[in-house]
């Protein structure tokens, strides 16, 4: 039974891996990883750690996600075109993926840890439930938890600044239109600049 | 007052004469400055007659004083005094130096009248004769070095006193470097003498040596073939003559006093003064001997068609000086000695002639060009004669008497030293033939156009001052003496000056004639006596048998010379059409010149120039810029990755990554 | 179910995850791939922690949790920012700063 | 003593910066002035005897070992006077012309100099090292920021970038030796870098034979020697000429200290092992700066490739590894000293009048100006070694050494002498000699450059008088510095 | 439930709570339009209390909460480093056009949040501290970077430290999860322990992970090859940011990585020593090879940055006192030197329209002598040149060493040395000398700055930046250091050392 599960949750997680590196239109990349956190949260609970799963569900799965949808609605999900600007990295990319993948196993399935081997010790039933967390959380890890906490704060800070409305970036969101390209916007630069151009 | 004194006086007069004359160049008028050069000279020929006076005064062993100033340097195992010796043979250079000295500064007093560089010539012509006391009178190999060095640059300055002529600045610098090369063979010398002997000073040296080297140790050689360097290049012996010739772009006096009369004689006093040395090594001193000869043949036949007045003066010089190298090389010190003292008047006397005479030409110094002046000139032509006969070894002059003495020698040691007599002989009529070819040409026949006209307007001849050698005009702002020339028959200074030379040179042989005195002999005996050679003494007999040889040589030699110069003058052409190659050979001075251009200064030039346009280039600087550039092409690789793309960015990482793990997988098994 | 599968399965899905970014212009999708390195690096934890016992792991997993999403707001907002610039919405565009 | 005499310079440099313009250079010649002074009062105060004097040994920083500790014994003492006196010339001449922003120049013109003092006054290694450095970066501002871009494009900050990367090529090496030195000398113990306290017991062979190099590259580079001169051409161009003539005059006797002082005490066994190399090395350069002196037509370079070559004496001297090698050189830095730089100060002065540096295009210089012939003339007398002046007692106890340590070599470098004769006087007969070109006008030096001009050579004069004036006085510490080597097994370890 | 609240020594932790509140406090005054003007003086204030508060824990050396962080002088010399340069950045941010932009209230908060990422990373000795504080480090700056919203570079350089910067923390933290399996504990010296028992010293899984936090920490102190982000941020970044993070960062990042693995990974020193040496040697050929030419001076010192931190690394390879000595020496030096540098650039890139161009400071020394010294002073220290803190900060790196056998690194040192002279002493020719002749330009074609004069992200031109105080002055303070601790080290050894100790 819990070798089927795995089966399933390692498959869905990883095909929803792929998915969301082979999509080409991003919304669908992000549907794609929908499914792998779902998976991971089986996988989560079968390495008996309920409220880990719940939380990859509610947080992940649920609010993260959301925020994805709308970005891409909001900023438009064109589809990205085939052609590489960077020689070499098509080929590269997936060698080093796989060298990558390589030599991560070759250290897992090398080490001489012998306990990998099996499933883990008996754990007692309150084992990663959600009040062992938060007592972990609140007694050995609180700097951790408070640090977190004032994380949050700042990212909210930093979306709101980064995306909020403000009066300084409208005059040019306006001004300067076309997408841009270097070689483009050089042309109305001096060669030498002289004086104050004010 | 004791020898030495007045050897540290002698020293101090001359120098003094040329810082006066020199700092003095504004405040002093121009004849002041000649007159306190001369009268420097003067008080130290008189404090030499002091030393030797003193000298007289104790015994015989003991005429040797050396004494010290200061500590010249002293250091690391090597100490120097500032230290001179006093003996009869340094006394005896003195007098001699400081003499002849005198009366060319007379000379020079007048000839040199109106040159702009007056007190230059005088200030240098005194340090010169510093210089020159400085060297004989030397306690010390370092001290000789400095002297021998002084010399060389009192010659160079004076050589392109005229420093306008680009022919005086180029043989100013020939003479310099092939002195300097001399001294290099000095210092090197004076190294394995000291790594020998552990000293350099004289007396320490000669007393050691006898015990120390065994006869011909190759050490012993090998120091004097060292000096010999030295004294080649000073003395201008093959195959280091050959800025002798060249030097007579100096002024005439200069010619007189440096070229003739004394520097060039150092070399002799050199071996003279090593003798000790020269003892322990005959091989060296025959080899020493061999080159004299050589040098007097060669310089003799060259001498035979030099056309230029000065430079067949000075071939003759070359000549001389190589019977005097042979004399002191073979063991005829005194002789040698003798030989240079009465040298050193007739030559003298002949260039003092000789400028007398150029000046009359308006510096023009091609003996074809001359004739007549016999009448001109009556009393420089006296003078002229009265050298040439001396020199010529005519009999009862002065020159008769000391060459058959050194040839005398060299016959009674017998062995392979009678070949010195018969070449000597040669040589001596090679030179009676060359001297009167000179009066020949010179005194006799039609007045030419600056005699005729001295003789009748009594004026000398007016002519563009140009440069004999290149004849392009000489700039006379900058002491070349100017349109106004200075003959001895206008000037007292130069007619007492030769006046007095001219009796030297006639009756200054009689100090010493075989069987009647041997005053220089005995005077000089204590220094040479330790010789072994001192022993060898040719009787009077076969003295005078010498003598008797010489005196028909001589006159034979003359009596051709009229053959050809004066009875048939067209045989000197034929006998040139006929041994045309040999003329040519000679013209051409036997190609030393060519040969030492080609083998020594064009080959380092060229080294110069390839270092400078190759090696510096593409070497040196490549080096540097090479590694530049590498590094600047690293920078732009790197700056080629950096391609802005974050994904390239974000590869390379995890490309890094990779190797690190594979690094710590491959320690970790 | 051994815990070695877990692992090798976590870091195969690092891999995808480091290879997508690697691949994917869309600065969304590159977000994207992120996530799933760090979700890799979740399951690793989790899987650890249940290997060796202690919750320790699943604290930092949630931790995790919490980076990630600060990660993906501000990088949003970075993208609504760029996208208000009139920017073009390809990390391959943007390529001012190089050399 | 020391400590007065080291900071007196920069103090005024410092002070100096806020004066107006006019009274700068004469203000910074005081400083000069005031810190030859102490200078001479140190030689007074000198006893030849007793090792090192006017000892200064505080903590610097205990942390790292380093003592700021400074000393004068016989190896430096005239070196010391030298700079200073030096210093004193190139700054009065560059106070006589108009310089731009010259409180800069002056302020910079004293650090160098205290940084100077400092590389020589210094016993300890690091202090040696920083003090090293120090050097390059005020003559790096007085060469870039005064210097003379030459028509072929190579501007003076170009060409003095190359030089100071060039010369700290070698001394940043230096830097890693000498910490090796004291750590690998301490092993463990308590970190010292005094110089004297590190020749106690000198480092294993093998460390020895690696740092060797890391010093001997940095000094030659100083030198510069041969094939290490890279940047000697275009820096000497650059130069201004007040600063080229100390530059030239001291800079370079800092390598050849630093052998000396540091090279021979620390690591004799790699020293004794070196000799040859580092005597090939030395031959190299007196014949191949000789050979560019001779066929170079830019006065400037004559100089600068001769003091090459002198340079070249006076590494074969030290490695000669005798006490009368070493004298010699000791002196011969002196010496060199004494003439380059006025040999500079006169190049500047023939410059002003020929408008050139170009020989071709000089000549005849000594009409109506005897003052400045004569001058030049002792000068070059002086340069030739010419017997008689101090120089040819330098170079006669070097050549000594040379020859009674490596026969050979010392024939060899006599070829050096010959030449040197024929480059010197070429330079002396090309400008001052021969024909004028057309347009030139020769005059009298006036009596600004004279003050500047006739001390030094009286100096060159005096010494050339009195030479056992300096030797009596270093004689004893050459001695103590030669017998750290001479014990050694020099042949077996050369041939090895 | 049986919940035991920790017991936590609120001295120790005092720094990190009033960094805390400040933030909050600076966070509240954006609220308002009037208050928001008081943001950076509060933030000063609130960096003078912690730095206050830091003093006073000076020397004592305790766990907080738990083991979750630890004070000692390696944290609080580090963190004060951090405030210092802080507190400059706050300076230079003055009339920054970026502030204005995200509002100065944020953009302070946002300061203030990195700088208590960066002294939690500091003291942090516990896995998860360890991430969150490096995240609470890096996320503001990834914002900040991108602040000056109006500027494309200013995005792009945001953008990419985040795509990068992210991919950076999944290495890390993959790299701590596998640290994690193989010692069972997330405490530094739980690690130690841990892998001990379990036997795993050489292990493969522990080394791998070792691999992948070295990565991570590479990445952020801008090791290559995992520093190209470098160059390009500090490029992009609103100047002050850049100086803020050229040090901040480093500074700590470097104090957690010598903890983590002089600490934790002690026991597997044999074999990452060699690799992180020979990591510092690229390190310095790239980094100081890539600046040469360089145009830009932030990107010069971008680069040189990079060179840099090899140099440090090199402290840290050799896993000693001495090296950690060296390592904090380095640091406070090279904060004065990129201060004073920075100071500088900020005020010609207000003055002039050349931006950051090597041109903005072209004859400085002329018409600028105050903006001209610390420039000099700042590059002839970075060069290592003597009588400035960095010669003895390289000779106190390249004496450990030596110490440690790694001669071979230190000749590599000097080696950098020597090319890194190329271009710092052609910034200075630049302000002193005459213009090099266009052969001696590896630059290309004279400056074109892209941000020059017309175009509409130009920033306004302020003629006198150069003579404000608050430039001038940390540029004149930051030289003055400088020189002043390149000739009296002692204090600052005896501060480093006191770090080092602390730690062994």
């Amino acid at each position: 039974m819990e070798e089927v599960l795995f089966f399933l949750g390692a498959i869905g997680a990883l095909g929803g891996a792929v998915g969301v590196i082979a999509m080409r239109n991003p919304l669908y990349s992000v549907l794609a990883l929908i499914v792998h956190l779902f998976s991971l949260a089986v996988l989560f609970l079968l390495l008996s750690s309920a409220f880990l799963a719940a939380a990859q569900v509610v947080v992940y799965a649920g609010a993260v996600m959301v925020l994805y949808v709308f970005v891409v609605a909001y900023v438009g999900g064109d589809q990205e075109s085939a052609w590489e600007p960077i020689p070499g990295q098509r080929l590269l990319a997936p060698l080093l993926g796989i060298a990558l993948f390589v030599e991560l196993a070759i250290a897992v399935l090398g080490s001489s840890l012998l306990t990998l081997g099996t499933e883990g010790p008996e754990v007692r039933p309150g084992f990663g439930d959600p009040a062992a967390i938060g007592e972990l959380l609140l007694e050995r890890f609180l700097v951790a938890f408070e640090a977190s906490s004032i994380l949050l704060l700042l990212a909210a800070v930093g979306a709101v600044v980064l995306a909020g409305r403000r009066r300084a970036v409208e005059g040019v969101a306006g001004s300067s239109s076309e997408h841009s390209a270097p070689k483009a916007r050089s042309g109305e630069v001096p060669a030498t600049p002289t004086g104050d151009p004010a | 007052m004791s020898a030495t004194a007045w050897a540290w006086l002698v020293l101090l007069f001359p120098l003094l004469g040329s810082i006066v004359t020199a700092v003095g160049y504004r405040a002093l008028p121009a004849r002041a400055a000649g007159a306190i050069g001369t009268a420097a000279i003067a008080l130290s020929f008189a404090c030499g007659v002091g030393a030797l006076v003193s000298l007289l005064g104790d015994e015989p062993e003991a005429r040797h004083h050396a004494s010290s100033l200061w500590t010249y340097a002293s250091g690391g195992g090597l100490h120097v005094d500032l230290g001179i010796l006093v003996d009869p043979l340094s006394v005896f250079m003195v007098l001699v130096v400081t003499g002849v000295s005198t009366l060319i500064h007379l000379y020079s007093f007048g000839y040199m009248r109106s040159d702009q560089g007056y007190h230059r010539f005088f200030s240098y012509l005194n340090f010169f004769v510093f210089s020159m006391l400085l060297l004989v009178l030397a306690g010390n190999f370092v001290l000789l070095i400095v002297g021998w060095a002084f010399v060389g640059f009192a010659s160079y300055a004076l050589i392109s006193f005229w420093y306008r002529r680009e022919t005086a600045t180029g043989a100013g610098m020939k003479a310099f470097v092939i002195n300097v090369v001399g001294d290099v063979g000095l210092v090197l010398a004076a190294f394995l003498i000291f790594r020998e002997l552990g000293s350099f000073d004289f007396e320490q040296v000669f007393h050691a040596a006898p015990e120390h080297f065994t006869t011909n140790e190759w050490t012993v050689t090998a120091i004097c073939l060292l000096l010999l360097v030295g004294a080649f290049a000073k003395s201008a012996q093959l195959p280091f003559h050959t800025w002798l010739a060249d030097a007579m772009e100096g002024p005439t006096p200069v010619s007189a006093l440096i070229h003739a009369a004394t520097m060039v004689t150092a070399g002799v006093y050199l071996i003279a003064r090593t003798h000790p040395l020269f003892g322990m090594a005959p091989t060296a001193a025959d080899i020493a001997a061999f080159v004299g000869l050589a040098t007097l043949l060669v310089a003799g036949t060259i001498a035979l068609v030099v056309t230029d007045l000065k430079r067949a003066i000075a071939y003759s010089t070359m000549s001389q000086i190589g019977y005097m190298v042979v004399g002191v090389s073979i063991g005829a010190f005194s002789a040698g000695m003798f030989h240079f003292m009465t040298h050193s008047f007739f030559k003298a006397l002949l260039f003092m002639a000789a400028g007398s005479i150029i000046a009359a030409m308006a510096n023009d110094q091609n003996i074809d060009r001359m004739s007549g002046f016999g009448k001109a000139m009556r009393f420089t032509s006296a003078m002229l004669l009265v050298g040439g006969l001396a020199l010529a070894a005519f009999p009862g002059t002065s020159g008769f008497f000391s060459k058959d003495e050194i040839l005398a020698f060299a016959s009674e040691r017998g062995g392979m030293y009678v070949i010195f007599t018969v070449l000597g002989y040669a040589g001596a009529l090679l030179t009676a033939v060359y001297t009167f070819r000179l009066i020949f040409r010179i005194l006799p026949g039609r007045p030419n156009r600056e005699a005729q006209e001295l003789i009748e307007t009594g004026h000398v001849a007016h002519g563009e001052p140009v440069n004999p050698v290149t004849g392009e005009r000489e700039d006379t702002d900058v002491g070349f003496p100017g349109p106004e020339h200075h003959i001895a028959e206008h000037s007292l200074p130069m007619k007492v000056a030769m006046g007095v030379l001219g009796i030297l040179a006639l009756v200054g042989g009689l100090i010493q004639v075989p069987g009647v005195s041997h005053a220089i002999t005995s005077f000089l005996d204590p220094v040479f006596h330790d010789s072994p050679l001192a022993q060898v003494h040719p009787s009077a007999g076969s003295e005078w048998a010498g003598l008797a040889i010489g005196a028909v040589i001589s006159l034979a030699g003359i009596g051709l010379a009229y053959l050809l110069y004066v009875a048939r003058p067209e045989t000197p052409a034929r006998l040139i059409e006929r041994l045309r190659p040999v003329h040519t050979l000679l013209v051409n001075k036997w190609y030393f010149d060519e040969a030492i251009d080609a083998l020594i200064v064009r080959p380092a030039l060229a080294t110069g120039r390839f270092a400078n346009r190759t090696f510096e280039r593409f070497v040196v600087d490549g080096l540097v810029n090479g590694t530049a550039e590498t590094v600047r092409g690293a920078g732009g690789v790197v700056r080629l990755v950096q391609s802005g793309f974050v994904r390239s960015y974000a590869l390379l990482l995890i490309a890094g990554f990779a190797g690190l793990a594979l690094y710590f997988l491959v320690v970790s098994s | 179910m051994s815990i070695e599968w877990y692992i090798v399965l976590s870091s195969l899905l690092f891999a995808t995850g480091a290879m997508g970014i690697l691949i994917r212009r869309s600065p969304v999708v590159i977000l994207l791939c992120l996530e799933l390195m760090l979700n890799a690096g979740n399951l690793a934890l989790i899987a650890f922690s249940r290997m060796v016992g202690n919750q320790e792991g699943q604290v930092f997993a949630l931790v995790v949790m919490v980076v990630a999403a600060c990660e993906v707001v501000v990088g949003l907002g970075l993208i609504v920012a760029i996208f208000r610039r009139r920017l073009p919405l390809d990390v391959d565009e943007l390529r001012e700063l190089r050399g | 003593m020391s400590n007065s005499l080291l900071w007196t310079p920069l103090a005024f440099g410092v002070v100096g910066l806020f004066l107006p313009r006019r009274a700068a250079g004469w203000w910074a010649t005081a400083g000069a002035a005031a810190t030859l002074g102490l200078a001479i009062a140190i030689l007074a105060g000198f006893d030849s005897g007793g090792g090192l004097q006017h000892n200064v040994d505080v903590e610097w920083i205990p942390g790292l070992g380093v003592d700021y500790s400074l000393g004068v014994d016989g190896l430096n003492v005239f070196l010391l006077l030298l700079t200073a006196l030096l210093w004193l010339g190139g700054t009065a001449f560059a106070a006589f012309r108009e310089q731009e922003r010259p409180q800069l120049f002056f302020l910079m013109m004293l650090l160098a100099e205290t940084a100077t003092l400092g590389a020589f006054l210094a016993q300890d290694l690091l202090l040696f090292v920083l003090f090293f450095d120090l050097m390059l970066v005020p003559f790096y501002f007085l060469f870039g920021a005064w210097g003379t871009d030459r028509p072929d494009g190579v501007t003076a900050s170009a060409a003095t970038l190359k030089m100071i990367v060039y010369t700290l090529v070698g001394s940043l090496l230096m830097l890693v030796g000498a910490i090796a030195t004291g750590i690998i000398a301490a092993d463990g113990g308590d970190l010292t870098f005094s110089i004297a306290e590190l020749a106690r017991q000198p480092l294993d062979e093998g460390s020895q034979r690696w740092i060797f190099w890391f010093f001997a590259v940095a000094f030659l580079v100083k030198m510069p020697a041969f094939l290490l001169h890279g940047w000697l051409a275009d820096a000497y161009r650059a130069a201004p000429l007040p600063v080229l003539a100390v530059f030239s005059g001291v800079l370079a006797k800092v390598g050849a200290y630093g052998f000396l002082r540091v090279v021979l005490p620390l690591f004799p066994d790699a020293t004794v092992e070196f000799q040859e190399v580092m005597l090939v090395i030395a031959l190299a350069s007196i014949l191949y700066g000789s050979a560019m002196a001779f066929t170079q037509t830019n006065v400037r370079l004559v100089a600068g490739y001769s003091s090459v070559a002198q340079l070249g004496f006076i590494t074969a001297g030290i490695f000669a590894l005798r006490a009368d090698g070493a004298d010699g050189a000791v002196l011969q830095m002196v010496n060199h000293g004494l003439v380059v730089a006025p040999l500079f100060i006169i190049i500047a002065v023939l410059v002003e009048r020929s408008g050139s540096e170009d020989l071709r295009e000089m000549g005849g210089l000594a009409m109506r100006a005897p003052v400045l012939a004569a001058l030049f003339l002792i000068v070059t007398l002086a340069t030739l070694a010419m017997p008689g002046s101090a120089n040819f007692v330098g170079e006669f106890f070097i050549l000594n050494g040379l020859f009674q340590a490596k026969i050979v070599y010392a024939f060899v470098a006599s070829i050096g002498v010959v030449m040197a004769a024929f480059y010197a006087l070429r330079l002396y007969q090309r400008t001052m000699h021969n024909r004028t070109p057309e347009g030139l006008v020769s005059r009298e030096i006036g009596w600004r450059d004279g003050v500047v001009l006739v001390p030094l050579v009286a100096c060159i004069v005096a010494l050339a008088l009195y030479p056992n004036l300096i030797l009596e006085r270093t004689d004893r510490s050459v001695e103590a510095t030669i017998a750290a080597v001479e014990g050694r097994p020099s042949e077996e370890l050369a041939r090895r | 439930m049986n919940f035991v609240a920790p017991e936590i020594d609120y001295a120790g932790l005092s720094p990190v709570i009033a960094l805390t509140v400040s933030l909050c406090v600076v966070l509240l005054s954006a609220v308002f339009r009037p208050t928001e003007r008081w943001a950076p003086g509060l933030t000063l204030i609130a960096l003078a209390t912690t730095a206050g508060l830091l003093i006073w824990r000076w020397g004592d050396s305790q766990d907080l909460v738990t083991g979750a962080l630890r004070i000692d002088e390696l944290a609080i010399s580090i963190s004060l480093v951090v405030l210092l340069m802080a507190a400059a950045c706050v300076l230079l941010s003055l009339r920054e056009p970026a502030t204005e932009q995200v509002g100065s209230g944020e953009y302070h908060a946002l300061l203030l949040g990195s700088v208590l990422g960066m002294v939690l990373l500091a003291q942090a000795q516990n896995l998860i501290t360890f991430f969150v504080g490096l995240e609470t480090l890096s996320i503001p700056l990834y914002i900040l970077c991108a602040a000056n919203l109006r500027r494309e570079r200013s995005l792009e350089s945001g953008l990419k430290y985040l795509i990068v910067g992210s991919l950076g923390s999944a290495t890390l933290l993959y790299g701590m999860a596998f640290l994690y399996g193989g010692s069972g504990s997330t405490d530094f010296a739980g690690i130690a322990a841990g892998i001990g028992d379990a036997g795993l010293v050489g292990d493969p899984l522990v080394l791998v992970g070792i691999a992948l936090v070295a990565v991570g920490l590479a990445f952020k102190t801008s090791i290559a090859p995992f520093h190209q982000w470098t160059p390009d941020v500090y490029e992009g970044a609103p100047t002050p940011i850049t100086a803020f993070m050229a040090v901040a960062t480093k500074a700590a990042a470097f104090a957690v990585f010598v903890r983590f693995f002089d600490l934790a990974l002690a026991p597997q020193a044999e074999e990452w020593q060699p690799a992180l040496a020979v990591l510092a040697a690229v390190t310095i050929v790239i980094g100081n090879i890539g600046a040469l030419g360089q145009r830009s001076l932030k990107r010069l010192l971008g680069y040189s940055g990079v060179a840099q931190a090899g140099y440090i690394l090199g402290g840290l390879v050799v896993a000693s006192e001495a090296g950690v000595n060296a390592l904090v020496f380095y640091l406070v030096g090279y904060a004065f030197m990129n201060l004073a540098a920075f100071a500088v650039v900020v005020a010609r890139e207000r003055e002039t329209v050349f931006g950051d161009d090597i041109e903005s400071v072209r004859g400085l020394g002329h018409e600028r002598p105050l903006l001209a010294w610390p420039l000099t002073i700042s590059m002839l220290g970075l060069a290592g040149l003597p009588a400035t803190v960095g010669f003895i900060g390289k000779l106190y790196l390249i004496e450990a060493l030596v110490e440690g056998d790694y001669t071979w690194l230190a000749v590599f040192i000097a080696v950098g040395t020597m090319i890194s002279l190329a271009y710092y002493l052609r910034v200075v020719a630049t302000m002193w000398m005459r213009p090099e002749s266009v052969a001696a330009e590896h630059g290309g074609a004279p400056a074109a700055p892209a941000i020059a004069g017309a175009s509409p992200e130009a920033d306004p031109i302020d003629r006198h930046a150069g003579r404000r105080l608050y430039l001038a002055g940390p540029a004149a303070l930051a030289a003055a250091a400088t020189v002043f601790f390149g000739v009296i080290p002692q204090p600052l050894v005896e501060f480093a050392e006191r770090a080092g100790s602390s730690l062994f």
